[in-house]
């Protein structure tokens, strides 16, 4: 009887869930090396700095947004933590101020997107190309290098019996707290609201712009962090940083069911997307496919995915049809 | 006002063009229509009442190819059609001008008219002149002056619903649906439609009409269909009906008399004060006050920015100058969020726009915007959000078995109540109202009169903006007449009939127009 | 350490699908066939250093002998390499070094003063009178290409032979063609009196001599720098262009592949004025930091270039 | 009344002079670059550098206007690049393993490659029903990927390729290099059938208001096919002319063409939004991309400038038209919440 209200389970995660189960089994089957603790956590690090690009990106999706300059706002972060380095100061100093210079980034996109109220994806387009520059421009012609030890152990490091990269829990901790800030608190609500409609959120006394300018800063703050991992894992910091990344972070964000349009999605359903996407490069990587032919598995992959909501309506209607017969009956 | 019927001549009537023959169609598990069946014929005017969420829009879309009904038979002159899309009902002479005007901004007028068949040259370039010279002779026929270069974006409401029509009549029309045509427009367009819909009728053009405003009803039709839960309940010539017969049809249970408010109100003191308050090209130095437990009316013809004046006053849009006070302080409203956060809420004209989430459930809708106050550390409380949505789905008594339910699928009345409950939610002192009971059918009506009279008496101050007259004086303890920006008279209760506050509403003021 | 043959390298370039790419780690798998080696070529489709860490760190996982290499970035992958030396594992760099506490040895195709002289004498074969040059680099970060810049710029100031060049611009086109083409075209439009277009990317160079020859600028401009003579035939056949300079990445793979061996099976040590012998290549000094350099430049001109099937 | 339609029609008036604006501020844009350009290099303003630039920008300019035809449906297409690519490879190895093909026919091979790469983004968009990114993220992998598959390490030089063909394309007509004649002849034919076609004006329709195309009764779901199909023959095009252009055919080539098309539409006033915007515009914002290009390289204005001037370019383009449409506005811009 519970006619179009909302559906209780997540059925996306759960497919993804069973995905990345099948996955799993796959990888093992095509390496001997894939299931152990200790590899798959290490994997897990070439997906740590997507990922929180992903975490901010399903933010400012949610709103019905778009920001593809994420991965260039990383560059400008590692190119600022590495000025900042060279002017001597500590980590702990530096590593703030790159966050906030990430969030200032985003605020303008969000600016310039929410209060100018300019299309998100050209803009960002734009700002693409203008935060790489920046990094260029400050970061000069051959980066830096000599970063201390203190600036590189968000990267490198390892917890728990030297099993569990710090960048992990660092993801994990910002996972559970977008996830929290996303489905718990108003302010998720808030933007999930103004994705399925600005006008009626903004009469009902949400203010859209400085939300969705929030979403943008936060979601430049997350690269921030990403470029923090980024010089600890890399110990490295160009203009080129990250260059690249931002599709396989769109498609992260999309395979994990946010709807590109805004105002659908978890949170949950991005992080297994990643799971799923990692598991699967980390298997045809440990069996030493070819670069093209993983190109092709994450594209079919993607097309199959977005297929989903086809397939989705192929499955409701026959849910309908057995419940209308049980009905009957 | 809508005077003068012309009767089609008798011997047009007697084979129907169009039959529908036990038309049943549900959405998922909502059923929108049972079994409707009646005739239309050539050169009638067939009038279609019923409440809101009857089934009426459906039932046009099924005609015209936009939706396919689950059984049942569409006959055109006796024979059986099933269309799959507008353009082949047109193709069949079946034009309908759907509830809402939807046009295509970025195209000229004359294109939006002319898209459906573009006049071509050879190797089928677009003939643009005959495109421009046929847009602009449909307008003028409307008497509209819209330029047939103009670009659609830059229209009046209004404007787009004459594009609408021109675009419906410039085929070969043999049935012409009407689904609301007049509600964006003020009466005298109105009467300039009806003219062309009588000329178009007299040909042998059979119309079907639909409209909640009975007067047209009554004015228009040869023939009336009732559609009362999503049943068809008679099909009547016009004649044979009187209006008390149609209302009883349409809710099934006698006419009631319109509520008025009975207690005799007590005003405590002003609560909201507006001085001076203009916005450049919309409205000029509008002056004036309410009182707690206070109804006060405002009224005008389409257009004369009532809206805009509410929701300026809701931050939507700030004024360019003007003073406001609400509760003594002087404010700057700038912001909903603000004017929420002091008291004032705002019930807006477009219920499904901007009053409602369609995609979301009650409950989330109901608490959208005190979700701050419900929450602790920034977490929402869900369980007292979820009790909060109960109570106040339950007090406005909006029939739906749970607050889980997505309200796209409530029908108009129930959206309303929704509504209501989400303003009321944030305990406002002051509550406007933007035609509180546009679109809603009788039985929705007189509940929400008789939730404004409860507000009123509970202390609320509340200004009603409404376009029926009848409700207008009925519920208020004054009115004021906007016309054109201005605020030309205020009547007290007792000295206002229709006639004063039309005579008043229809003064020609200088106009800026932005 | 009694083992002598047998060995698992893994082996990664920049990217893969790039024929120069191809033909280095074909030269390797033969070497590794005719040692009794297993050798694995692997990687993505396109340079980017996060994804080269993530091949490597693969690699890793995989418990290898050896890992051969062309970094993209040399500090990006420095990291997982430390670590896998940690583990045992011999790391060799070819082509691209990387930080050089990261690897073994470095085997590099020509040192950078060699590769400087080679593309400047090429330029000389170009235009012998001398005048203006240009450089096209792929990017400003990418160390092989500014160094060569910087030691050509360099030669033309201090070395009497070259003197008679005057370096005018420096042009960036990331290893694109399209852009290198826009570039070169552009270089010729900003000098009109331009006489050679050098460049180090066997991307740039081909799509320079194109540009020179699609914008009616034969004979006047000439592109010259590192390409691979499939590339560039058809201009030295034309007589667009007189000269271009390159190794044989074949050899370069093979060599890295025999010197990886040789250190894994502990009879060479990459250290200052170690000699490595390759039976049928030849032999080749150590230079300082485990840099062995393979330098053998070749110069394809009109009648040389035949002889090359790469 | 009248009054005030009067003063309305007034502003119509307005209202059409600043739409034709939209191609006008791009040429404006463009003119005040050319100026900057002359009075700050004495090699910019030369019948050869202006021939060169236009040179440059004639093959993203096609690409331009094939992504315009996606956008002013309201959808996107980012393989475009890996469309041009597939188009390229394919044909170019055609051509050198067949070095005795026919002309015409080497001409369709590589239209009907992209026409059938994009037929499929298009199924997949139009009745597939996935959102236009997501699709075409999807596809412009698998293109690329089996690009390389079908490679396999090799490349297509150019002393592989029939000479007559880059003869072809680096022959010039009265000083008009041939490329340039192509691209503005297609580009001309594109925005003739966009404007003067009933079919052409369903794009826009569609791309406008896709709730009014489905009430209105529009095969909308064939009318956003037809214009990805578009799009894919002329990416089939651009790829071939650019792989005849550079001469030697890659696996990468035109790798991120797709953020390149569709900044050189978004400069020349084409709204991602849909519906608004001019394959003329598209192909004007390919030359102002390709004028910076040449300009700064003229100036020795580093690479990094290039990228962050670029980038401004893109925002302001944006800005500017967003401007324009919101001074056009009434009803359907003023309501945006602020
Ligand atoms: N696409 C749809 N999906 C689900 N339910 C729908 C859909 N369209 C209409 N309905 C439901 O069908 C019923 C009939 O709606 P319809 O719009 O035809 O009513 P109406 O008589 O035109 O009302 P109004 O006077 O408000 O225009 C309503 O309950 C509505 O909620
Ligand atoms: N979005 C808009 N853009 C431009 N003009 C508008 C817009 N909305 C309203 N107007 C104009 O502003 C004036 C006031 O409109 P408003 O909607 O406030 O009138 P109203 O009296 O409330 O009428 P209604 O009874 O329809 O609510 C009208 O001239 C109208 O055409
Ligand atoms: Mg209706
Ligand atoms: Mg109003």
């Amino acid at each position: 009887m519970s006619m179009r209200t909302r559906t209780a389970i997540p059925t996306w995660e759960l497919v993804l869930c069973v995905l990345i189960v099948a996955a799993g089994v796959w990888s093992s089957k095509l390496s001997p090396y894939y299931l152990s603790i200790d590899q798959i956590f290490e994997s897990t690090r070439h997906f740590i700095i997507p990922g929180l690009l992903a975490l901010g990106l399903a933010m400012v999706v949610s709103t019905g947004e778009i920001d593809i300059s994420l991965a260039s706002i990383v560059a400008v972060g590692t190119v600022a933590l590495s000025k900042l380095a060279a002017a001597g100061f500590s980590i702990y100093v530096a590593a703030p101020i790159v966050i906030v210079i990430g969030a200032l980034c985003g605020t303008l996109n969000g600016v310039l997107v929410a209060r100018y109220g300019l299309p998100s994806l050209a803009v960002t387009l734009g700002t693409m190309g203008a935060y790489r520059g920046l990094a260029f421009i400050v970061g000069s012609e051959v980066g830096y290098t000599d970063f201390d030890d203190s600036f590189l152990w968000i990267g490198s490091e390892k917890l728990f019996g030297d099993i569990v990269p710090i960048s992990f829990c660092v993801f994990v901790t910002a996972a559970i707290g977008v996830w929290l800030l996303m489905h718990r608190t108003f302010f998720g609500r808030h933007c999930f609201s103004i994705g399925l409609n600005p006008d009626a959120s903004w009469f009902a006394g949400v203010e859209v712009v400085k939300v969705k300018i929030r979403t943008y800063a936060l979601a430049g703050a997350l690269a921030g962090i990403a470029a923090l991992v980024w010089v600890g894992q890399y110990g490295s910091a160009r203009g080129d940083n990250a260059d690249g990344s931002i599709l396989f972070v769109v498609t992260a964000v999309v395979l994990g069911g946010m709807d590109i349009n805004g105002g659908r999605g978890t949170i949950s359903g991005v992080v297994l997307s990643l799971l799923l996407l990692g598991t699967i490069r980390n298997g045809m990587g440990l069996a030493n496919f070819g670069g093209p032919t993983q190109t092709v598995v994450l594209g079919v992959l993607l097309v199959g995915g977005v297929l989903r909501p086809a397939l989705a309506a192929t499955l409701a209607r026959l849910r309908r049809h057995t419940s209308d017969k049980q009905a009957g009956a | 006002m809508l005077g003068d019927i012309a009767l089609s001549p008798e011997q047009n009537c007697k084979i129907p063009i169009l039959s529908l023959d036990g038309i049943c169609k549900s959405f998922g598990p909502v059923r929108a229509l049972e079994d409707i069946t009646f005739d239309v014929f050539p050169g009638r005017v067939h009038g279609l009442v019923g409440e809101n969420g009857a089934g009426k829009s459906t039932l046009v879309k099924i005609i015209t190819g936009l939706e396919q009904a689950d059984a049942g038979r569409v006959l055109l002159s006796g024979e059986a059609v099933r269309f799959h899309t507008p353009i082949e009902a047109r193709a069949h002479g079946i034009v309908a001008v759907y509830q809402d005007p939807k046009l295509f901004p970025h195209l000229s007028v004359a294109e939006n008219i002319a898209l459906g068949a573009y006049p071509t040259l050879p190797f089928g370039v677009i003939n643009r002149k005959r495109m421009y010279g046929t847009a602009k002779v449909l307008l003028e026929r409307l008497g509209s002056e819209v330029d047939p270069q103009a670009l659609v974006a830059g229209l009046s409401v209004a404007e787009h619903q004459f594009v609408e029509i021109a675009r419906a009549l410039s085929s070969d029309v043999k049935i012409l649906i009407l689904d609301e045509p007049t509600s964006a427009l003020t009466p005298a367009e109105a009467e300039r439609l009806f003219r062309v819909v009588r000329t178009l009728r007299d040909h042998g053009t059979a119309v079907i009409l639909i409209t909640h405003r009975l007067e047209e009803i009554e004015a228009m039709s040869d023939d009336i269909s009732v559609i009362r839960d999503r049943r068809h309940v008679a099909t009547k010539d016009a004649k044979s009906v009187d209006r008390a017969s149609l209302v009883q049809m349409m809710v099934g249970r006698p006419l009631e008399t319109l509520f008025t408010r009975r207690d005799q109100p007590t005003f405590g003191k002003e609560v909201l004060r507006v001085e001076n308050l203009s916005l450049t090209g919309v409205f000029d130095n509008v002056s004036f006050s309410v009182r707690a437990g206070e109804v006060v009316g405002m009224g005008g013809l389409v257009g004369a920015g009532r809206s805009e004046i509410a929701q300026t006053l809701f931050g939507i849009t700030p004024p360019t100058s003007g003073r406001v006070w609400l509760n003594d302080h002087e404010i700057h409203p700038h912001n909903p969020r603000q004017m929420l956060d002091l008291g004032l809420a705002y019930l807006p004209e477009d219920r499904d726009r901007d009053g409602l989430i369609m995609p979301e459930t009650i409950t989330h809708n109901i608490t959208l915007p005190i979700l701050r106050r419900l929450s602790h550390w920034c977490f929402v409380d869900r369980s007292q959000e979820r009790v909060l949505a109960e109570d106040a789905s339950k007090s406005y008594r909006a029939l739906t078995p749970t607050v889980e339910q997505i309200v796209s699928a409530l029908s108009g009345g129930n959206r309303q109540k929704v509504a209501f409950a989400k303003w009321l939610a944030t305990n406002p002192v002051t509550l406007i109202l933007d035609e509180p009971t546009h679109g809603i059918d009788i039985g929705s009506k007189a509940q929400v009169h008789e939730m404004v009279a409860q507000l009123a008496s509970r202390g609320l101050a509340v200004l009603l903006i409404s376009s029926d007259l009848p409700e207008l004086l009925a519920m208020s303890d004054r009115i004021l007449v906007i016309a054109e920006g201005t605020l030309v008279t205020e009547f007290l209760k007792n000295d206002a009939t229709q006639e004063k506050v039309m005579m008043a509403a229809a003064q020609q003021t200088r106009r800026v127009r932005r | 350490e009694a083992k002598d043959s047998g060995f698992k390298i893994m082996m990664t370039p920049k990217w893969t699908g790039f024929p120069y790419f191809e033909l280095t780690g074909e030269g390797a798998k033969a070497a590794a066939k005719e040692l009794g080696d297993e050798l694995i070529y692997a990687g993505a489709d396109h340079a980017e250093a996060s994804l080269q860490v993530e091949t490597l760190q693969n690699f890793v996982t995989q418990k290898p002998d050896g890992i051969i290499l062309s970094a993209i970035d040399l500090n990006a992958v420095a990291p997982v390499l430390k670590n896998a030396r940690k583990k045992g594992i011999a790391v060799a760099t070819y082509d691209a070094d990387a930080a050089v506490p990261a690897r073994d040895m470095f085997v590099n195709q020509l040192s950078y003063e060699q590769a400087a002289r080679v593309m400047l004498d090429c330029a000389l074969i170009d235009v012998p009178e001398g005048g203006e040059i240009a450089f096209i680099a792929a990017s400003p970060t990418s160390p092989n290409h500014m160094a060569h810049i910087k030691i050509m710029t360099n030669l033309t100031q201090t070395e009497d032979k070259y003197k008679v060049f005057k370096v005018v611009d420096t042009q960036f086109a990331n290893d694109d063609d399209a852009k290198s083409y826009d570039v070169a075209v552009n270089l010729m439009q900003a000098h009109p009196n331009l006489k050679v277009i050098i460049s180090s990317s066997a991307v740039s160079a081909p799509a320079a001599a194109r540009a020179i020859e699609a914008s009616g600028h034969v004979g006047k401009v000439y592109a010259t720098g590192f390409a691979l003579p499939s590339a560039i035939k058809r201009y030295l056949e034309n007589g667009s262009e007189k000269a271009f300079a390159f190794w044989d990445p074949w050899e370069l793979g093979y060599v890295t592949a025999y010197a990886l061996h040789e250190k894994m099976a502990g009879k060479f040590q990459p250290t200052e004025g170690a000699v490595l012998t390759v039976e049928k290549v030849g032999t080749f000094k150590t230079a300082k930091d485990g840099e062995v350099v393979y330098g053998k430049p070749l110069i394809f001109t009109k009648d040389t270039v035949e002889k090359y099937k790469f | 009344m009248s009054g005030a339609i009067g003063a309305v029609g007034a502003s119509r008036q307005f209202t059409k002079f600043v739409l034709r604006m939209r191609e006008t501020g791009v040429l404006v844009f463009l003119a005040i670059l050319g100026i900057a350009f002359s009075l700050l290099t004495s090699t910019f303003f030369t019948v050869q550098n202006i021939t060169a630039v236009a040179s440059s920008a004639a093959i993203l300019a096609i690409a331009a206007c094939a992504q315009a035809i996606v956008l002013l449906t309201r959808n996107l297409d980012v393989s475009v690049g890996s469309m041009m690519g597939f188009a390229a490879y394919l044909t170019a190895d055609f051509a050198a393993t067949h070095p005795g093909i026919s002309p015409i026919v080497l001409v369709f091979i590589p239209m009907g490659i992209g026409l059938v790469l994009g037929t499929i983004n298009g199924l997949l968009v139009a009745y597939g029903k996935v959102q236009a990114l997501i699709a075409t993220l999807g596809t412009m992998s698998l293109y690329r990927g089996l690009i390389y598959i079908y490679a396999h390490g090799q490349e297509v030089t150019s002393s592989r390729l029939p000479h007559w063909l880059l003869g072809f394309i680096d022959a010039r007509i009265s000083g008009i290099p041939v490329l340039v004649m192509l691209a503005v002849g297609i580009v001309v034919v594109v925005s003739l059938f966009l404007q003067y076609f009933p079919l052409g004006r369903r794009i826009y329709a569609v791309g406008s208001n896709p709730v009014a195309s489905f009430f209105f009764g529009l095969r909308s779901e064939r009318i956003v096919l037809l214009a990805y199909m578009l799009c894919g023959l002329l990416c089939g095009v651009a790829g071939f002319l650019y792989a005849v252009r550079v001469g030697t055919v890659t696996v990468v080539l035109a790798s991120g063409w797709e953020m390149s098309s569709l900044a050189a539409a978004v400069i020349g006033g084409v709204s991602v939004a849909g519906g608004s915007g001019t394959v003329i515009g598209a192909a004007l914002g390919a030359v102002v991309l390709a004028t910076i290009d040449n300009g700064l390289v003229l100036l020795n204005v580093s690479e990094f400038w290039r990228m962050f001037i670029q980038g401004a370019a893109i925002v302001a383009a944006v800005a500017a038209d967003a401007m324009i449409a919101s001074s056009i506005g009434g009803a359907f811009y003023a309501r945006r919440p602020r």
